[in-house]
């Protein structure tokens, strides 16, 4: 049974290595959403956890006392929604919302985060973006990474992983996910029009799920 | 890529101000967040219209703000659907008492982030109502699907819902009449070569010298198959007859027809078109007693057209034909 | 060569022809020989206004045929001026005894050809003046040179002499105001891509990856010289300053700013421009009282703009302000 | 002294030449116009062309007795006028309008021409497009083509060439002098638009002429 909790100061970290990663995987996303979407979802996400960078650090320079990670990733969310817009905008928002959220109620008494309440934050980050977007497991979109991810994260602290190896699982699935979203026949969202056309394609939304969970992980090993 | 641009990031808010004092006396545009609004402001117990969506469609929406159409647009970044707070604050701004209608193309993210948006203006008390505009026959209905692309038919829904509203109809019935007449619209279009979105910084597709994509969305998403260049006879003919027969149109019916450009297509092409489209549907005896050509919803520079048909009916007759006042629609219409 | 036609030979055929069948409430189209009327017919007494050259550059002149505008237009083959008996012919059929004033954009085909007509009219008894258009700045004016390419400049010349000819003045008063305003307007344009002439077949110029024609024509002459793209603010700045000095406008001068796009440029982008052409006029003090922004004279789908910058009077604002209803072009204007 | 005299049969068998040639080098002429002008040249003289054998072959048809040159050339002129456009139809049209009232003139009682009389009409062709497109010699067009050419014709006629003869020598002087447009700078006509770019290439309107003068000196020559 590990110790490790996770505290705003790995909100930030995420956010910033989040920021850094976006930025870097900007065009590659752009070129994957150009393959069966509209070609911005890099710029998309590029433009939101730019947003997010500079809200958090302006936040950190003016607030006084320490935020939780609950109240952090509530702002993470409402800057996502402002700022990403297109369909990754409200999904990723709510996503950031409803784990902001069940953090909320299951984190311990200071706010910080155990393996257990990662889990749950990632279960109820999926059941957001579900209850938005409507989409199911096997259609080519996002839920693709986010749901094996918070199964496996679920796993992971079910068997004593501490917070960052529960992020770590997480991450590893969400990978596996979104490689298996390759040969699946989009039914949602934009690449949908494309039909059988939009095989041979690893959806752009799953790819940029699996960079927010690898940051997630990177961040909490530091 | 070459553009008349300064910055990618920054075409959307440059373009809007220049839109902004270039129609002051029509519109005023709001800069932070972004959306347009009439320069008359809000008209109290009017239902007010909102409708928006990513920008690279231009005029719509903000050239169908006016008397006898939209109250207030929201544009986007390009291709991407604003996010929830300009809708909700252009919500606001047009809220006159009478409740918002949104008037949604059918995209998952215009469709989230204005769902978001309403669900916010409901928590402050104004009544909103969405309708979808879902009129590209390229794509088929199947249920649980994204489905159908709204494209060039939301300038016909967004005209005649227009004038229900300025007329003085309450929020559902004028939400009625733009699902009405987002019931009978479809739509189907061809692109010729892609367009550039500038943050992309290259084409959003390739096509072939003598490669042309039909059943193209306004985004560059591409449609049902991919054919060799024809005639604009045979063109006209793989747009429109899936068109009338989705709506089943019927000898001796009415129709509202519109060629509607992508941005980048010579205006004699569209009416070379239109010339074909016409012949096609008067062989069919299918009346088109009102038409439209031109380029209302573009995709930047995309060469192309689509092809839409309007069943009409006395009511959309005298909507269609009630008085309108924006900078890219001006009656009378014909 | 990608386009929506049916025969290059027959472009310009078909697509008059779905002109006439989409606008029949406002236009009648004359088939063989090729011209465009109102199709209310000929206003008794009143000076009829004549236009026309080469197609390709709709709307102009076809669009803007109707009550205030122009009463008939002439399209040539693409890119060539008619030859003279169809403006013969449109001059006939618009002459309601007040004789007709030819507006004419300066090229040597243009103003060969309606020479010949305005000469065989004469021979008729119908009374007729010309007036030339030659608004484009790139060139230099010299004694004895075919001097400067009548542009955009053309449509602000339509616009304010068909409302002079509406008002009732006689043929020299309009034919007077027609060259005081194309005496008022400069014009400055610039290329991104060159347009393919149906019948060539193939781009009219080659333009490299980043470089710029500055001074087109709306032919795709070469203008005056060839530079890097830069910015929207740099590419401003390099028309709109010749404009201005050519016009010697002044700090407190009134003008009205028209940017037109040249047919394959997105509308977001001719925004920008006028957002930055209004700063630089802003700037040196001259008030910009009335604005247009579209694709008004174009060169096919070539991708570029021009900008035009008219000075104004108490007159020309009233004149410009007339009501006009014609398919391209409708108040009221703001 | 030759007694060689063309009838109204050159003039058809001209035209057919002509429009052969001009739909041969169609491209090639817009070519030509593409460079210095707005490449429609070729098409236009092509569509002119086709037009005028088109009539001449149905006037041949219907007419009962043989017409003169002269009325010949007025119907190539008015059918010139009506289908070339562009600044080179009223300018050819008018060439041959005055071509065939000068060969109405000067020609034999039957209507037939002599060498003289080819030069008559070649300067008269000259006068004609000179007093529409107020060009000199110099200024970049055709005129660069038909004022060595007239000047030719005469002189062979002088010197007692038949019509054959004096149409050669003026195909000959046309073709000189339409080499010569390609190190001017152009002032009149669009090519005028480019200033000092439009050196380094023909001029397309001179070399039309080097094809009409060429296919009027074969028709000759049968
Ligand atoms: N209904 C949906 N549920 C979950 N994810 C979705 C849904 N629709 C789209 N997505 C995700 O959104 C991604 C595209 O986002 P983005 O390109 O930013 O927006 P847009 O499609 O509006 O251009 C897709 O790759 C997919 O993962
Ligand atoms: N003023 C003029 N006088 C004589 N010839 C001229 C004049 N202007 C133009 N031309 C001739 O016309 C030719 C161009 O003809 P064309 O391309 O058919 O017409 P346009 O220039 O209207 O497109 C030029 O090559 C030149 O020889
Ligand atoms: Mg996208
Ligand atoms: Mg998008
Ligand atoms: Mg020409
Ligand atoms: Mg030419």
């Amino acid at each position: 049974m590990s110790e490790q909790r996770l505290t705003a100061v790995w909100v930030q970290d995420w956010m910033e290595r989040a920021h850094a990663v976006f930025a870097a995987e900007r065009v590659a996303l752009i070129e994957l959403d150009r393959a069966i979407g509209d070609g911005d979802h890099g710029e998309n996400m590029d433009r939101g956890m730019t947003a997010v960078a500079k809200r958090l650090a302006a936040d950190a320079e003016t607030s006084q006392e320490t935020p939780t990670p609950a109240a952090l990733l509530k702002t993470v969310a409402t800057t996502v929604m402002a700022n990403v817009g297109g369909a990754a905008g409200p999904l990723f928002g709510t996503a950031f919302l409803r784990a902001a959220k069940a953090t909320d109620s299951v984190s311990a008494p200071d706010g910080e985060l155990d393996g257990h309440a990662v889990a749950t934050a990632l279960e109820a980050a999926l059941g957001g973006l579900q209850s938005r977007g409507k989409a199911e497991v096997g259609e080519k979109t996002m839920v693709d990474a986010w749901a094996p991810a918070a199964q496996a994260a679920r796993e992971a602290a079910e068997a004593g992983g501490d917070a960052t190896a529960v992020l770590a699982a997480a991450a590893h699935a969400a990978e596996e996910g979104a490689d298996a979203t390759v040969p699946m026949i989009a039914t949602k969202g934009r690449a949908s029009y494309l039909g059988p056309r939009s095989a041979g394609y690893r959806d752009p939304g799953a790819v940029s799920t699996v960079l927010l969970l690898r940051t997630a992980t990177e961040a909490a090993l530091e | 890529m070459k553009k008349l641009i300064n910055d990618p990031r920054r075409v959307v808010a440059d373009s809007a101000r220049g839109f902004g004092l270039a129609h002051s006396g029509l519109v005023r545009v709001n800069e932070d967040p972004l959306y347009i609004v009439r320069a008359a402001g809000v008209t109290p117990g009017k239902v007010g219209l909102v409708s928006g969506g990513g920008s690279g469609h231009e005029p719509l929406h903000a050239g169908f703000v006016g008397p006898g159409m939209l109250d207030a647009a929201v544009p986007g970044a390009m291709f991407s659907s604003p996010p929830p707070m300009p809708i909700l604050e252009a919500t606001r701004a047009v809220d006159g008492g009478a409740g918002v209608v949104h008037l949604i193309k059918n995209y998952t993210g215009d469709v989230l982030n204005f769902e978001a948006a309403a669900e916010l203006a409901e928590a402050e008390g104004i009544d909103t109502r969405s309708v979808l505009i879902a009129d590209d026959v390229a794509l088929e209905h199947a249920a649980g699907m994204t489905g159908r692309r709204g494209v060039a038919g939301a300038l016909l829904v967004e005209k005649i819902a227009g004038a229900a509203a300025e007329a003085g109809e309450g929020l559902d019935t004028v939400a009625r009449i733009a699902r009405y007449v987002a019931g009978q619209v479809r739509s189907m279009g061809v692109a010729l070569r892609a367009p550039t979105v500038p943050h992309a910084g290259r084409p959003s597709f390739d096509l072939g010298e003598d490669e042309v994509e039909i059943g193209i969305g306004i985004h560059g998403e591409p449609g049902r198959e991919r054919v060799r260049l024809g005639t604009a006879a045979e063109i006209t003919q793989r747009l429109i007859v899936p068109v009338i027969s989705d709506l089943n149109l019927r000898n001796g019916e009415e129709a509202l027809l519109l060629v509607n450009g992508m941005g980048g297509t010579p205006l004699s092409e569209l009416y070379v078109l239109y010339a074909e489209a016409r012949d096609l549907l008067d062989r069919r005896g299918i009346r088109v007693i009102r038409s439209l050509v031109g380029n209302f919803v573009t995709s930047l520079e995309m060469q192309g057209a689509s092809i839409s048909v309007l069943r009409m009916s006395e009511t959309l007759t005298r909507l269609w034909d009630a008085p309108v006042d924006t900078v890219s629609l001006r009656s009378p219409l014909r």
